[in-house]
């Protein structure tokens, strides 16, 4: 029984979850922003739990490569979100 | 050895928890950020003890990007932009 | 012998985190706090650098930890510096 | 008793992971929950070294914690500084009280629903014999890829097309950032302590990305942690008040940010003319046909990165040598886009700040 695997995976689920929900109802876009990175970073801990095999034993390293780049398309998405955003405002006031 | 390592790692992860209370304390926003440093430190502890379990060498590795990148947030966090137009 | 030296030094290292962390969180203003936070920092990832390095064999191991705990504390000096003076600015400017 | 305290130990973690992403979503103050969000990569870090995922680790010490807390620190602070306009705000405002609260439980319960067939799936996952296929195809063919770290294997042979377009996702994101309009203006001096500290940890986060550049080919590391290493040295020297941040300029620029995807396509194409299949290396040369693609991926990686910190294109530097050294400041352009500058000029624009100051009121 591989406890370790189970709570992570578990907690993520939830942070997926908890991260989504705040991206499609919060009002202010940098919560919602954080909210999508959330959801991203359950879903990373779920697919890592699976890749898990137990303390002694090499895990599964493709699950491992698919995080990897996630996380590194995660923040040039966000920079890119901020940059539209930041635009996005200066258009406002431009109205 | 591997016993005093573990529960060392467990003594650490236990300031970093409580580290965790200060962040959700607050009140100001650089209680929060003297709060994250203090969370990154234990952070960089708990890789160093946990480095030493057998099969754990590349550890150290991540100790290190996070002891390099520890006062990037600080000054983010504090740093004031230029005011005038050219930069 | 440096086995037990080796122990010693890795839990004073994380007495002072712990120190350092009920600092964080028991004492009453955000400067009072940031001398708290030092604790942690300097003297127990540098105690349990010092009682790490006993322990392992290599040079690189050992230089590694030295560099580790020297960012660390460059990082939480400047970190600390640059904090304080922001707070300070804030106070002063409202 | 070891056993026992890595299980608390987990325990603590993922408590922690759990309540900071619920304090950081929770709230309104957009600085508290950046702070929450960078804490959350620390622990995250630590999280993924329990796991048995050291390369992940080092990617998100180096991008969860650092670079990404960095990224919306800034934007945070840049709002903020403009206290009357900038504030990002939806527009959609909630004016229909009951409409409103009816679709909150509405997208509660389907992301309540989300979870649990996320954790129904996961159960069935870990409850069922472990799936080892892939892993044991990736260590029987692990000895011809030229590498024998088995992460490194997987995303610069095994999969390499999945890398060749996710540099392309990069590439295209950067572009986007480029579209946007100029960079956010620099940095004041952050005084001589942060320039004393600036000064010994660019050399060592360099030295630092070569490293992971080269280990990662036996052990946790790579071009994607090695780019973002790279990346973190050119962001201390931004923040430390430098024009000058070892990007690129103009052409060259342009040609850093393709270099990945450039590097790889060329490879590809080699191989073709060759007689080999696209991007199949022949063993013998594996090693270090990988190595030249992470290198020019490394750079393309760190570019895009900086990018992203300055979120929008870089002014072109006007150098200038005075008393045998040399300076750099930005050439003034046109029209600048920030607020700022605008409200100056705009009749109208009181009045918009206005309005978008009361949306930013349920912010």
């Amino acid at each position: 029984m591989l406890t370790a695997q189970w709570l992570y995976g578990m907690s993520g689920c939830l942070i997926a979850a908890l991260g989504l929900r705040t991206a499609l109802l919060h009002a202010c876009l940098l919560h919602r922003l954080i909210g999508i990175n959330l959801t991203g970073a359950g879903v990373f801990m779920v697919l890592i739990a699976v890749a898990y095999r137990g303390a002694g034993m090499p895990p599964d390293p493709v699950p491992h490569a698919l995080v990897l780049t996630g996380i590194v398309v995660a923040v040039s998405a966000t920079a890119l979100a901020l940059a539209l955003a930041r635009r996005l405002t200066a258009e406002q006031i431009n109205d | 050895m591997s016993e005093l390592l573990s529960v060392s790692a467990l003594g650490v992860v236990f300031s970093l928890f409580l580290g965790l209370l200060r962040i959700l304390r607050g009140p100001g926003a650089a209680d929060r950020m003297l709060a994250t440093q203090l969370i990154g430190t234990a952070g960089v502890g708990t890789l160093l003890l946990l480095s030493l379990l057998p099969g754990q060498q590349a550890l150290m590795d991540v100790a290190l990007i996070l002891a390099l990148l520890a006062a990037v947030a600080a000054a983010a966090f504090t740093g004031r932009q230029r005011r005038s137009r050219n930069d | 012998m440096i086995d037990v030296l080796s122990a010693l030094l890795v839990l004073a290292g994380v007495g002072f985190y712990l120190t350092g962390s009920i600092g964080l969180l028991r004492l009453p203003d955000l400067y009072s706090r940031l001398h708290a936070l030092t604790k942690a920092d300097n003297l127990g990832l540098g105690l349990l650098v010092a009682g790490l390095a006993l322990h392992s064999q290599e040079l690189l191991t050992v230089l590694k930890l030295l560099l580790i705990w020297l960012a660390v504390l460059a990082a939480s000096a400047a970190s600390a510096h640059l904090i304080a003076r922001h707070a300070r600015r804030q106070e002063t400017t409202s | 008793m070891s056993d026992t305290s890595l299980l608390v130990l987990d325990g603590l973690l993922v408590i922690s992971l759990v309540t900071l992403a619920w304090t950081a979503l929770a709230g309104s103050d957009a600085r508290r929950s950046v702070i929450l969000f960078m804490a959350f990569g620390l622990v995250l870090a630590a999280a993924w070294v329990r796991l048995l995922a050291p390369d992940v680790a080092l990617a998100e010490a180096a991008i969860g914690a650092g670079l990404a807390g960095a990224l919306l620190l800034a934007a945070v602070r840049e709002q903020s500084r403009q206290p009357l306009p900038a504030r990002i705000v939806s527009k959609r405002s909630h004016n229909k009280p009951g409409v409103n609260i009816a679709l909150q439980w509405a997208v509660s319960v389907l992301c309540a629903v989300l979870a649990g067939t996320l954790a129904w799936a996961l159960a069935h996952a870990l409850n069922s014999a472990p799936q080892n296929a892939l892993p044991r195809a990736v260590s029987a063919n692990l000895e011809a890829s030229g590498v024998s770290n088995p992460v490194t294997a997987v995303l610069l042979n095994f999969r390499a097309y999945d890398t060749l377009l996710e540099l392309a996702v990069l590439l295209t994101a950067v572009l986007g950032i480029f579209a946007l309009g100029p960079a956010r203006p620099g940095y004041q001096s952050a005084g001589p302590v942060f320039d004393g500290l600036a000064r010994w940890l660019v050399p060592v986060l360099i030295l630092t990305a070569g490293y992971l550049l080269w280990v990662g080919a036996h052990a946790p590391g790579g071009a994607f942690q090695a780019g973002a290493t790279l990346a973190a040295a050119s962001v201390v020297l931004r923040l430390a008040g430098r024009h000058q941040i070892g990007l690129p300029q103009g052409p060259a620029l342009r040609v850093v940010m393709a270099a990945g995807v450039g590097m790889f396509v060329l490879v590809g194409l080699g191989l073709l003319v060759a007689g080999r299949p696209f991007l199949g290396y022949p063993p013998p040369w594996a090693g270090g046909l990988i190595l030249m693609i992470e290198s020019a991926a490394t750079l393309a990686i760190a570019a895009t990165l900086v990018l992203a910190f300055l979120g929008g294109q870089p002014r072109p530097l006007a150098v200038r040598v005075a008393r045998g050294r040399i300076a750099a400041t930005p050439i003034p352009t046109g029209k600048p886009v920030s607020p700022e500058g605008i409200r100056s000029t705009e009749p109208h624009a009181a009045e918009a700040c206005h309005r978008i100051q009361e949306t930013q009121k349920r912010c």
